[in-house]
């Protein structure tokens, strides 16, 4: 298991490496002077010699192989650098939005979880009608774009109704919507994938022997069926993390929530690689940890696995 | 064997009108869908412009019918791309050497670990906005996850005794390969595909939401959507029927497509 | 302002919803957003006031002087002013203001270039200082009063200039609190306040106690937060949405027309097909600006007349109603230019060549002037034109700008002169790969390049700005579509709300609450 | 009289517009076991279903009555089928392989049914569960609790689904083939338990093929076949003195000792035998063991064409471990096997692949060796192919094959999910007979067989060797089988060949205490 674990992590220190480069080598050949990307825009009228100074501060003149050295250098003593747009430490820039999106991914997490898996539960196997309805919602949510559900949420619960707040990002009720926008086609997917896999197993002879034991319907779906077709969303795991990590910039845009979604977006098109660097490791970290405690958790739903590594 | 329902038969009705769409879109709709009147901006469902029009006059319902082609390139191309080149890269991690799966895993979990908006706006900043970008994005963004799915099938595949059968009676690997181990492996993977359809397309528009996605005047569903918010309090057609569109479409794939499934697997259908 | 009775009440937080402009940086010089301002004009202020009829009053300075040839002017500075942390107002204040402007480690995107001619200054008494120019320079006491210019602590510009850009320390009459990235920005009354612009309601501190700023980019979520009472005002109200804010009796509107270059489609004057002056013409012709306008502003935006907006000093205003829709005219413009040939589409041909124009666009474009850009689209192929919209990467969009790889391009620029023809026109602001300039259309006009160096270095500035505008009409080197507003929505018991006529934006030092 | 059990009067079952029970009635009494007998696919493990309320999805049920213990079945709700099952009622499915949970330890489900039916806590139940699985002859008992059904091997799994049927000590216990997987021995220690039960009052209706098996356990025999019960009465008078063709049919073709050398099955008289002919597969000292157990060791043998060479033992013993090493499908760490002279370790890819086409196989879990997209057709399409048929003359080629497994060319169109455990295996048999191989592996062949359609495989296996001189390698664990078709016997214990010779001699004077065993449990019809 330690092992297991430690070998783990090497790779995903790989990983990270991997991640760290492609986006210095993407953002260092893609067309565009960094130096005017940063005070860029439009209403923006730069002097040659603010040209000048950035190129010389970052040193965007020296050969690429140097340059990537030297982030890569940085980033491993644990330095992340300035931000070239914001002109402030990159773990301070990160450090103010990451949290806001970890509590959304999360509380969308949670939410899409228990959607999918309730519903799935609820429907799989039942009537025709019943599986048609959910069906249908499932794939209504999982098509509809995050953006669009946003709005007609805000529309309905934030101007309509005047519940819940539209904007911020303080306290549980302005959690509310956004977290329900990002959820919603997650769970559609999930959802839809689960219930699949949850017929399979309903059908299995295991549940027919568990239900000739007298056990009750929910008591077998639930101790039984369920864990069979979570195996599938674990192994998922990698679209709904990067789902969650992706539709949190929409999210974020459309709620005006802080998040390292907008943060990232902002630094791509202002090429501030020391944030795009930050962001990418954070996400690719995220990404790595989650990967981890979900191959662990796929280890406890099936423990036939354990044996074989 | 059941006869298909009705459910099955509406959902093949859509397609095959959706492919009319595409392949001949001046039968379904008389009306320019490029064509601009200052005079007629956002204008309720009439008898002129039976879904209303849009913020430069069009006729919302030109631009659906016109909008198919380059929707469904859109939503089946970033598939096909996910799936073709994540099929492949994961039957060679499941079936190569260590060396080969655990290249192919690793460069995967960067795929994956990179965040796909980045990786999505990567292309596009390489190769420039615009449709087929926008597929070539959403599609490469896709490959890691699908080459994962595939490997994992890969895996449990290739141990299944019928694989085993085949080598035994002596059929050469390749054969075996082809005919049986990646049919199976990419079976479940469909199930994923067919919404993967509709997540594709969402994720158009939500390139166009960032401004990324078809360039106007070019009509495309997801970019009808995304302007559409603008308007939502004055114009609910506007925003109602390019989401209808791209949410039958998505369903009537999914039904057609679990229908093909379940016989190919020689069970009944729904 | 806001009508009514009644005595101002101190106290209150006022929350005001922005658009999504939010500046990178708060230090007033190392921005160019368009939010910029109305975020550091509460802390900064700047060292004159200018007024809504285009006088300049003073401020942060008592008075001033300019020496006959343009070159030297003298400031004498307010007595008493002091910076939020106790540091003193002075001419060494100010010295280190506009060595802070220039600094190149300030990054300026915009203040820099605006007092480009500074050269250098001397302190002459503690109150008293003499700054030199290189050039003439007639409108700098103009941009000495837009926000991008406002006053900083010397001590923090010394001290901790790094810290500006996220807590900026300056006299204004509300204190910085907070900036939470992304979302908003925070205040608290200067309690010491006693040094507000000749132009405001009253003298002493500010009314409100607290003030925020919030970022809310999507349109339709910050009408409805304004509707919905989250917020108390908000900035750029939804042309779609003017109609419903004036129907309502619970809101006030309040609304002003940018100063400077109007919202235009530039056209690129240095490659064919609109290096001919008849195609330029032709186009202009073409696009029925009226009813576009008219339908993408729901009725509620000016149609420019010209190339400087109507509020901006200097404006010619007997020239309006040049611009005339005149399809035929314009028809008859491209046969003369020799464009006469049809292709299967009907895209005009000369010599086999198609008369194709390239409009790289952003990828944030304004949903606006995509509408705009698609009508003027249509309106284009109707005679024969066919605009071809890119959206290539913003990176390669500024590369393709700075080379001149384009053929239309599009903005405005929003300053309180009518130098801004200068900065748009002059052919000293092409683009080279020494200098970045915004002839956007690359004008190279020697006759109107006379006309602007003059008016800028002095010399009869009202003749020859009218004639310049004249100039500018014959030449054609953009579709100027409307004049910019700043549409301001407020609950009603908001009062005194204001703008800074310099940059119109939000001004919040005479603003009250009624409860 | 007292109150049966069980009563069941005319009770029909349908899916969709198919009837496969169609009015049949029987009773249980108190103390009473009834067995169910007859055709693969007569509707047996349907009417046992039925009884508990799990018939399946869109079963439509009439029944004249339908009682248990005076209680109306067909009148209960959700509510009320949780009391009866699991509690009054035990279930031992057909399917013991898969009727575990796969991802519970098997004590869990046992302790599932204490939890739901009795009012045991925590460390009683644990107790209880190893009680029950040491009752059912789990050695063990506290280790296996906590084990995996894929840790165990599939006499355990039965077994441990024996014990949680009888786990609230039900006062019916309904088994449908509750010892297929089981070997000789284990099946006599399950059948002792299972009349024990009946001495404590308790009913029991048993599904089974082996008539042995009925012989020994039922009081009463009911004979089904296409949905209805033919014949039924006491168990002595039933398969004693049958009255119904069909019950003649199936003793008939029971193969055992007495069988050898005859016809099982009423067809043409076979060609005459050959002499075994030159030796064509030879494994010398195999061994294999899996991550430090030893599966197999030190296992040698030799096979020669026109001969049968039978391997039995217990579950486990490594029978199907040195199949797939003969095979060449995986690779011994010791010893090696010679086909045709040439060793697997020795070849390339290339001459591996050709060598395979003349050694085939017949899996022993039929449903995993079909990919379950092909069709029948693709499926010998494809082994025809192999042997290098010309495409135009397969389906021909094909519909002979399956003539000759007694199976039909409306089964070509059929997918394996859509056959009968029955008709995959002789498909089986069928894929391995097309390349026309020198060795055939048939590992468990007629395992899911009923004993009428057995004889006729074992009939057909028969023919084709005296035709063709295949030669086969039989594993299978029912003794009567193996001394009907084989012409020598290896008996396998713990990996190693415990005794070997010509089959009469083996199971005539077994020499080994195993084999001794093994012999001495063959339940015999003919004890009744
Ligand atoms: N859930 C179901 N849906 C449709 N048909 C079914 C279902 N279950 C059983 N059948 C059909 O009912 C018939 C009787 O099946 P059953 O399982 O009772 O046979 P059996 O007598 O137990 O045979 P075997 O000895 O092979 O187990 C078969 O033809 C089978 O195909
Ligand atoms: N792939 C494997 N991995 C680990 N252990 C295995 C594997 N295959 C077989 N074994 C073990 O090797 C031993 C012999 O198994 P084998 O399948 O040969 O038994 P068998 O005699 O065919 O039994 P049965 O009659 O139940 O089919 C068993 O203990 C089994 O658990
Ligand atoms: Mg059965
Ligand atoms: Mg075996
Ligand atoms: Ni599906």
């Amino acid at each position: 298991m330690i092992r297991f674990i430690a070998w783990r992590l090497l790779a995903g220190a790989g990983v990270l490496w991997g991640a760290a480069t492609l986006t210095f080598l993407v953002l260092h050949f893609t067309p565009g002077d960094p130096a005017e990307a940063v005070v860029g825009g439009e209403g923006a009228a730069p002097t040659p010699e603010v040209l000048a100074q950035i190129t010389a501060e970052y040193g965007l003149d020296r050969p690429w192989y140097e340059q990537y050295a030297g982030h890569l250098w940085r980033i491993v003593r644990g330095d992340f650098g300035t931000s070239y747009r914001l002109h402030t430490p990159v773990t301070q820039a990160i450090g103010e939005q990451a949290w806001a999106t970890m509590e959304l991914a999360l509380a969308a997490a949670v939410t899409g979880l228990v959607l999918a898996v309730a519903v799935a539960l609820a429907t799989a196997g039942r009537r025709r009608w019943i599986r048609g309805l959910a069906a249908g919602a499932e794939l209504l949510v999982a098509s509809t774009p995050a953006f669009w559900l946003g709005i007609v949420l805000l529309t309905v619960f934030s101007f309509g109704l005047r519940l819940l707040p539209a904007t911020g990002s303080h306290g549980l009720a302005s959690l509310v919507l956004p977290a329900l926008a990002l959820a919603l086609p997650i769970a559609g997917v999930l959802g839809h994938v689960l219930r699949e896999a949850l017929e399979e197993v309903l059908d299995e002879p295991f549940i027919v022997s568990a239900r000739s034991r007298g056990l009750a319907d929910t008591t077998v779906r639930v101790r039984h069926a369920l864990r069979h077709a979570l195996l599938p969303l674990v192994t998922m795991s990698g679209y709904w993390v990067g789902a969650l990590l992706g539709g949190a910039v929409i999210t974020e845009t459309l709620f005006t929530r802080q998040g390292i979604g907008r943060l990232l977006v902002a630094a791509v098109n202002a090429k501030d690689l020391p944030v795009v660097l930050g962001v990418v490791l954070l996400s690719a970290l995220v990404y790595v940890l989650v990967n981890l405690v979900v191959d662990l958790l796929y280890r406890v739903v099936d423990p036939r696995l354990k044996e074989a590594a | 064997m059941k006869r298909p329902g009705p459910g099955l038969w509406l959902a093949v009705a859509v397609l095959a009108v959706l492919v009319l769409a595409a392949v001949a879109p001046h039968l379904l709709s008389a009306q320019d869908p490029l064509a601009v009147d200052s005079a007629q901006t956002l204008r309720p469902p009439s008898a002129a412009h039976p879904l209303g029009t849009d913020e430069n006059g069009r006729d919302v319902l030109a631009r659906i019918v016109y909008g198919t082609r380059t929707s469904l390139l859109l939503g089946f191309g970033a598939i096909a791309i996910a799936l073709v080149f994540g099929g492949l890269l994961g039957l060679a991690a499941g079936l190569g050497n260590r060396v080969v799966e655990n290249v192919i895993m690793r460069l995967s979990d960067i795929g994956l670990a990179f965040p796909e908006l980045l990786l999505a706006l990567v292309v596009i900043t390489v190769a420039g906005g615009g449709t087929a970008n926008a597929v070539l994005a959403i599609g490469v963004a896709n490959i890691p996850g699908y080459a994962r799915l595939v490997r994992a099938q890969t895996l449990a595949v290739r141990r299944s005794s019928y694989v085993e059968a085949a080598h035994a009676l002596g059929l050469p690997g390749r054969r075996v390969i082809l005919r049986h181990v990646l049919p199976n492996a990419v079976k479940p993977v469909l199930v994923l595909a067919t919404i993967g359809v509709g997540t594709a397309l969402v994720a158009g528009s939500a390139l166009s939401f960032l401004g990324l996605g078809t360039p106007p005047p070019e009509p495309e569903w997801g970019s009808m959507l995304s302007t559409a918010r603008n308007f939502i309090s004055r114009a609910w057609w506007y925003g109602v029927f390019p989401g209808a569109a791209i949410t039958l479409t998505v369903i009537s794939v999914t039904v057609v497509g679990r229908a093909l499934r379940l016989r190919s697997e020689g069970r009944t259908s729904w | 302002s806001s009508p009514g009775g009644g005595a101002p009440k101190a106290g209150g937080t006022l929350v005001l919803g922005e658009n999504g402009q939010e500046p990178p940086c708060l230090d007033p010089h190392g921005n160019a957003s368009s939010d910029g301002p109305v975020a550091t004009v509460p802390v900064a202020d700047s060292l004159v006031w200018f007024d809504a009829d285009g006088t300049i009053e003073p401020w942060l300075a008592d008075s001033w002087n300019v020496s006959d040839d343009g070159l030297t002017y003298t400031f004498k500075l307010r007595h008493g002013v002091k910076f939020h942390d106790g540091a003193v107002w002075n001419a060494e204040a100010l010295k280190l203001n506009f060595e802070h402007m220039k600094d190149p480690a300030t990054k300026s995107p915009l203040a820099a270039a605006y007092i480009a001619p500074y050269e250098d200054s001397k302190v002459v008494d503690e109150y008293t200082l003499e700054v030199r120019l290189s050039s003439p320079y007639k409108p700098f006491l103009d941009i000495l009063s837009q926000g991008y210019l406002g006053m900083i602590s010397p001590k923090q510009i010394k001290e901790a200039p790094q810290t500006i850009c996220e807590h900026p320390i300056g006299s204004g009459p509300f204190i910085f609190d907070k900036w939470t990235k992304g979302q908003s920005i925070t205040y608290h009354r200067n309690p010491d306040y006693n040094w507000g612009p000749k132009g405001a309601k009253h003298t002493g501190p500010a009314y409100l106690d607290k003030l925020e700023i919030r970022f809310l980019a999507e349109d339709a979520t910050r009408y409805n937060a304004l509707a919905s009472g989250e917020v108390d005002a908000i900035d750029f109200t939804p042309p779609q949405n003017v109609e419903d804010v004036k129907a309502n009796p619970e809101l006030g509107f309040l609304s002003a027309i940018r100063p400077g270059h109007p919202m235009s489609f530039w056209l690129n004057t240095s490659r064919p097909p609109f290096d001919d002056v008849k195609v330029r013409q032709a186009l202009l012709a073409a696009v029925d600006r009226e009813s576009i306008i008219k339908g993408v502003s729901f009725g509620q935006y000016d149609v420019a007349q010209g190339f400087v907006t109507s509020s901006t000093p200097g404006y010619a205003a007997a020239l309006e109603g040049s611009i005339a829709y005149d399809p035929a005219k314009a028809g008859g413009l491209l046969d003369e230019a020799g464009w006469t040939g049809r292709d299967k589409d009907g895209i005009r041909t000369k010599d086999g060549k198609r008369l194709v124009a390239y409009f790289p666009i952003a990828a944030n474009f304004p949903a606006q002037r995509m509408q705009i850009a698609v009508q003027t689209q249509a309106a284009a192929r109707k005679i024969g034109l066919d605009i071809q919209l890119q959206t290539p990467p913003e990176q390669e969009l500024t590369d393709r700008s700075n080379k001149g790889d384009y053929d239309m391009s599009s903005g405005l620029w929003a300053t309180n002169t009518a130098d801004v023809l200068w900065i748009q026109y002059s052919s000293e602001n092409i683009t080279t790969d020494k200098r970045r300039g915004q002839n956007v259309a690359r004008l190279r006009d020697a006759q109107l390049d006379d006309l602007l160096e003059r008016a800028r270095q002095g010399e009869n500035p009202a003749k020859l700005y009218n004639q310049a505008q004249a100039r500018l009409l014959e030449l054609a080197p953009a579709i100027p579509f409307y004049d910019d507003p700043r549409p301001v929505a407020y609950q009603k018991k908001v009062r005194d709300l204001t703008f800074t006529p310099a940059y119109p934006s939000p001004y919040f030092y005479d603003t009250w609450l009624e409860q | 009289m007292v109150k049966p059990m069980v009563t069941v009067e005319n009770l029909r079952v349908a899916f969709g517009a198919a009837e496969v029970v169609r009015g049949i009635s029987f009773e249980i009494a108190r103390g009473e076991c009834l067995a169910l007998v007859g055709e693969s696919g007569s509707g047996k493990s349907v009417t046992a279903r039925t009884l508990v309320g799990l018939t399946g999805g869109g079963a439509r049920i009439a029944a004249g009555e339908l009682a248990f213990d005076g209680q109306d079945l067909t009148a209960l709700r959700e509510r009320g089928w949780r009391k009866v099952r699991g509690g009054r009622i035990g279930f031992v499915l057909q399917d013991a392989l898969v009727s575990l949970d796969p991802l519970r330890p098997v004590g869990k489900e046992i302790a599932e049914v204490l939890a739901t039916h009795t009012g045991l806590t925590g460390a009683a139940r644990r107790a209880r569960v190893a009680e029950l699985l040491a009752s059912v002859g789990v050695p063990e008992p506290e280790l296996r609790a906590g084990q995996l059904p894929h840790e165990l091997s599939g006499g355990l799994r039965q077994r441990a689904l024996i014990a949680a049927a009888i786990a609230a000590d039900p006062e019916l216990v309904i088994a449908d083939e509750p010892t297929t997987a089981l070997d000789v021995t284990v099946q006599a220690q399950v059948l002792d338990l299972l009349a024990e039960l009946k001495s404590r009052d308790r009913s029991l209706l048993v599904i089974s093929h082996d008539l042995a098996v009925v012989a020994r356990l039922a009081d009463r025999v009911a004979v089904m076949k296409d949905g209805v019960i033919v014949e039924q009465g006491p168990t002595g008078r039933v398969l004693g003195a049958p009255e119904h063709d069909y019950t003649k049919q199936l003793l008939r073709a029971i193969p055992a000792e007495h069988t050898k050398g005859t016809r099982l099955s009423a067809t043409a008289p076979a060609p005459p035998r050959r002499p075994p002919g030159e030796v064509v597969v030879r494994a010398q000292g195999i061994g294999k063991s899996f991550g430090g157990r030893i599966a197999v060791q030190d296992v040698s043998f030799t096979l020669r064409a026109a001969e049968t060479v039978g391997i039995v033992g217990e579950s486990g013993s490594g029978k199907t471990t040195t199949a797939r090493i003969a095979l060449g499908l995986s690779a011994p760490d010791t010893g090696s096997v010679e086909v045709h002279g040439q060793s697997w370790a020795g070849l390339d890819r290339a001459a591996r692949r050709r060598l395979r086409r003349d050694i085939q196989t017949v899996y022993q879990d039929t449903l995993a060796a079909f990919d379950p997209r092909y069709t029948v057709a693709k499926v010998l399409a494809e082994a025809l192919s192999v042997a290098g048929v010309p495409r135009r003359s397969r389906r021909e080629r094909s519909v002979e094959l399956l003539e000759l497994v007694g199976l039909s060319p409306e089964h070509l169109s059929r997918r394996p999910l859509q056959l009968s455990g029955g008709q995959r295996q002789r498909v089986a048999i069928a894929r391995a007979l097309a390349p026309e191989p020198a060795v055939i592996v048939c590992d468990e062949p007629v395992s899911a067989l009923d004993v009428s359609v057995q004889a006729q495989v074992l009939d057909l296996l028969e023919d084709v060797q005296r035709e063709t001189g295949v030669a086969y390698l039989f594993i299978s664990h029912d003794l009567g089988v193996v001394h009907h078709a084989c012409d020598r016997v290896l008996v396998m214990k713990d990996g190693r060949v415990v005794e070997e010779g010509p089959v009469e001699e083996v199971f005539r004077t077994p020499a080994h205490p195993y084999t001794r065993e093994l012999v001495a449990a063959i339940p015999r019809l003919t004890a009744v």
